[in-house]
This record gives C-alpha cells, structure tokens and sequence, in this order.
C-alpha cells in the first residue's frame, strides 16, 4: 500500500493531530519520503471539501477555510472570540520564531508572558515540549492554523515578509 | 507638559507597548528623536498610572529613566554619555524596532483569526465503549496524579515589584532635588553624580533635573561645552506666588 | 459552493452516518442531482485512502476495504497503550471534581484536554453529558468507579486537601 495512503487512513481514522516524527519512526521512511507523501495527499484533497494542515510537529485533517460559514451553520456552539492585542502579537512571536522559550518571548515582549501563555495553551493555539535541561518550548498548534484557515504557516499573505524582516534583523543585531 | 495628550482609557500591559503606541502616533520612525519627542508624553502617561496604583508600574519607570537619556540628549547635546548609557539606549531603540514586527505581524493574525476557520471531524463519543483500565486506574495512582495537577497550578503571583530592587518613583527624585537646590542654592550635576552609588539613580536623578528646568524652577548653565552644568534654582531671581 | 464539496464536508465533519433523505431535504435539491453528487464524490475518493459507503437510507465516509487490517493494527496499538501521565492528570480531575466542563479541566491544567478526553471516553473511562446551554460536562463511568473500588469520595487521598486547593485556586486566578 502506497504510504500516501496509509497516512491518509491514520489522519481520518485518528482523527486528532498526529506528529510526525512519531509517523516517520512508525512507517520506518525517511523524512523526504514522507514529505513526498503529504505532497501527493495535498494534491489529492485539492478538488475536494478536505484540508491537509501542516505544522513543523504536526499533521491533520480539516475542512477547507471556504466552508467555514457552512459548517459553522451545522454547529451548536461558537467557536471562541477574539484573542487580543497581547495574544496575538505572542501568538506571532510563537509563529515566526518556534521553537522558543518563554524568556526568549518575554525578552520581545518586554512583559512577564506567563499569564497570556497559559491563555493561549488552554485554548490549544500553541503548546510545549520540555527540552531537556533547558525548560519549554513553545510551538504553535494545527488548532491555530484551523482559526487562521491556513494549510501552513507559510501560506500567511506576509509570511516572507516578515520573516525576512525578522531574519535580517536577528543576523545584524547583537 | 500642557502639550502632552494624555492616554486616558487606554491601560498598556507592558512599558513598549507604550511606546510603540506613542511612537506610530505620530507616524514616526523609531530612533533617538522620534524617542525624545514622545518622552513627555510617556512620563505623563507613566504618572497616571501611577496615581491609579497599577501593577507593574515598576518596568515603566525603567524604561522611562532611558527615554529620558534620550531626551536631555538632545536638549543638551554636549552631555557626554557613559559607553554604558549610549548601550542602553541602543538596546531601547532595537528592542523597540523587534518589538514592532512581532506586533505587526500580531495585527495580521488578529485580522484572520477566526474568520475562515477549517473544522476538524466533530467527536462523537462510541455508544457502547470499551472498558479498558491501565496501570493508571487505581485510587492511589489517581491521587499521585492529582497531587501533579495541584503542584503545577500556577503560583499566586508574589508581586514582582517585591522581588525588585525598590526603584526610585520620578516624583521623589524630583522632590528630593528641589529641596537640595534650594538649600545650595547651586550645585552642579558631578556633585550629584558621586552621591548617588547606583547608576540608575544618576540617570533618574539627572533627568529630575531637566525636568526642573522644562517647569522653570531652575536655571542650568554650562560654561563650556564639556564643562560642568551647574543648577541654580531661579527662585531668587524671580520670585514666584503661589 | 458544489453539492458534492458541501456533502463531502458535512460527511467528513459528522464523522457519523448520515440519512441521504434528510441531506436531501436540507439542501432542497433533486434526488438526481443528490445522487450525481454523490457519484462525484466516489471518484474523487477513488485515488485516495477513503471511501464513500452507502446503504438505502444512508451515506458515510470510511477507509478503503485494502485497508481494514492496517486499521485494525492501530486500533490494536491504540487499546495496548496507556493513557500516559497527561491522561491520568485529567482522568484524576475528573474523579475528584466530576461533574466537571472541560473549560474547567483545561484552566486547572493550563493546557487544552480536548484530545486527552476523547481518548478517556474511547477507553470508557469518562463519559460526557450534554448541559443545555453549557457545552458539556464530564464524569467517570460507572464501571471505572467499580474498578476504583470507590464507594465515597472523601476517602480518596487527601480529599479534602486537594479539594481545598482547587477552590482557593479557582476563587483567586483571574
């Protein structure tokens, strides 16, 4: 069976984000292998209601950012509102800048983050590993691509932009 | 300081927020002018908050010692900077220019989030489930797991402002200064530099001064452009009615 | 938006068989467009790891037949694990403070539990409630109190500490 295929099958039957490190290990593939995989499946879903969603940990399935307003039509509940000045502008440091530790955002920020991190965790917009010896780092989720009806990050309208911007000024900077 | 706008309903969480609001409101760059100019403005806004006893006011008043380098920078550009208040300024301005991109590229997310959002498969839980326990289930377990849970609740916040060093408030730098001006009727800015052991009271205490001297309560004289300023509270020459 | 995208993502959102004369009904449309849109669909999923089941009342989405002994390995996999120390933080929540929403579980674990509880319920662990107006709320199975041996709360350990704990927390966090 092609591991396009298989993989497919894990994400529909799972149904919850499946990482992939844990997918390459599992298959016994290399990780251009598996890329390759996601690039066919992509492929395959472009023609119909399904999504892949990709992070740098993480791959899911969800529907397209177009039948937003019709699913939301066959939903009881509202999603959550609004995320805030403070939680987005962490939400974009989480973004162009994962993995990174809470002091490294503190750092930019300029105020104790801990709170609004907490926050935003609970919500399952980003998340954290341990890193051994050296605390958590945070990631962001494919929950927060689904809020943003992004396949990946790198679909962001600026995301070159900004990142060029955040390269350029990190390489020059002390 | 009548020129100064103050922001009354916004609350900011953080001093560059601050900045960086007052900084675009003018539709400035950010850079050691751009800095001077919203100075004013910042202390007021810094006040405020004061007055209305918010938290960490603490970091405010840090950066605001910095911003006002920048300023008597540039009211007094003879003022020789130590290597060590020029890094700091340095730091604020890219800081601030850092700050800037994350915040913008926030604006960006805020303006998507939610609007078009791609929805996972909705959970529907099996009629007749399984039963299936592990080596977790057992009351014993439980508890150690629930007492994980308690552990990491997060801490009542002991307010940082304790854990600091007390920082020195504008105003009392401001009041300690005047009584001495009054009292040596002049004094010069060196003087005042060995009496205060910690650097960032030299700076704090330092702008004080220039703040006198905006509100007219002294004079300050140079004799030469690297030569000492010397204070002189102006109430002797022009007495004021209160 | 096609009928059949809007077919595929209700099928996909549902995750659960759905009646064809009531999707019928839903969109107002022919039988015979209901059925062209479904045949679409089938040959979208043709390439793919997915397939379209239909009966005479209803339709739903599942994995290819070439793949049920690759599903049945995970599933087998799925019921060998444990639930891990994340599951038995919230699995022991739930025991000491049931009933319980999951906006509750999540603010006193700081992260989200929407995966861990589905995970909880699949084992027959948790079960969930509907609250009119208030989304969910969880509690333990019947058969796993019985396993516990548990006749009365307050003799779980440190009952009254942990309960007191959770109340100071949730009357003094924001």
């Amino acid at each position: 069976m092609p591991l396009d295929i298989l993989i497919e099958s894990v994400l529909f039957y799972k149904a919850v984000p499946q990482n992939k490190k844990r997918l390459i290990g599992y298959f016994k593939v290399s990780e251009e292998d598996f890329t390759h995989a996601l690039t066919i499946i992509k492929g395959r879903f472009q023609a119909g209601a399904m999504r892949l969603l990709e992070t740098e940990t993480e791959i899911q399935l969800a529907t397209a950012p177009e039948l937003s307003e019709f699913i939301e039509s066959l939903r009881k509940q509202d999603m959550a509102g609004d995320i805030g000045k403070a939680g987005a502008e962490t939400l974009a440091i989480v973004l162009y800048r994962e993995p990174i530790s809470r002091s490294e955002i503190d750092r930019i920020r300029g105020v104790n983050s801990a709170f609004i991190l907490r926050n935003l965790m609970m919500r399952g917009l980003v998340t954290r590993e341990s890193v051994t010896g050296n605390g958590y780092q945070f990631r962001i989720t494919t929950t927060l691509l689904q809020h943003l009806g992004i396949t990946d990050k790198r679909s962001l309208p600026q995301y070159s932009e900004f990142m060029n911007t955040i390269d350029t000024f990190d390489t020059t900077s002390p | 300081m009548s020129t100064a706008v103050a922001i009354k309903t916004e609350t900011f969480e953080g001093p560059m927020e601050l900045l960086i609001e007052l900084v675009e409101k003018r539709k400035l760059l950010i850079n050691d002018i751009s800095l001077a100019k919203v100075t004013d403005e910042y202390m007021q806004t810094v006040r405020d908050m004061q007055e209305m006893s918010l938290p960490n006011t603490a970091q405010f008043i840090t950066l605001a010692a910095t911003l006002l380098l920048i300023k008597s920078k540039s009211l007094l550009p003879a003022l020789d900077l130590t290597s060590e208040e020029s890094a700091s300024i340095e730091d604020l301005e890219e800081r601030l220019k850092r700050y800037q991109i994350y915040r913008d590229a926030g604006i960006e997310l805020q303006s998507r989030f939610g609007k078009n959002i791609m929805y996972e498969s909705e959970y529907t839980p099996p009629r007749d489930p399984l039963f299936l326990p592990d080596i977790f289930c057992d009351s014993a377990e439980l508890g150690t797991a629930m007492y994980r849970v308690l552990n990491n609740l997060p801490k009542i916040e002991i307010k940082p402002t304790a854990k600091l060093r007390p920082t020195i408030s504008l105003e009392e730098m401001i009041d300690r200064l005047q009584k001495r001006i009054e009292q040596q009727l002049q004094t010069s800015f060196s003087e005042i530099r060995a009496t205060e052991t910690e650097h960032k009271n030299v700076i704090v205490s330092f702008l004080a001064i220039l703040e006198l001297f905006k509100m007219g309560n002294i004079i300050i004289t140079q004799a030469d452009r690297f030569g000492d300023i010397n204070l002189e509270s102006d109430r002797v020459h022009t007495p004021r009615y209160y």
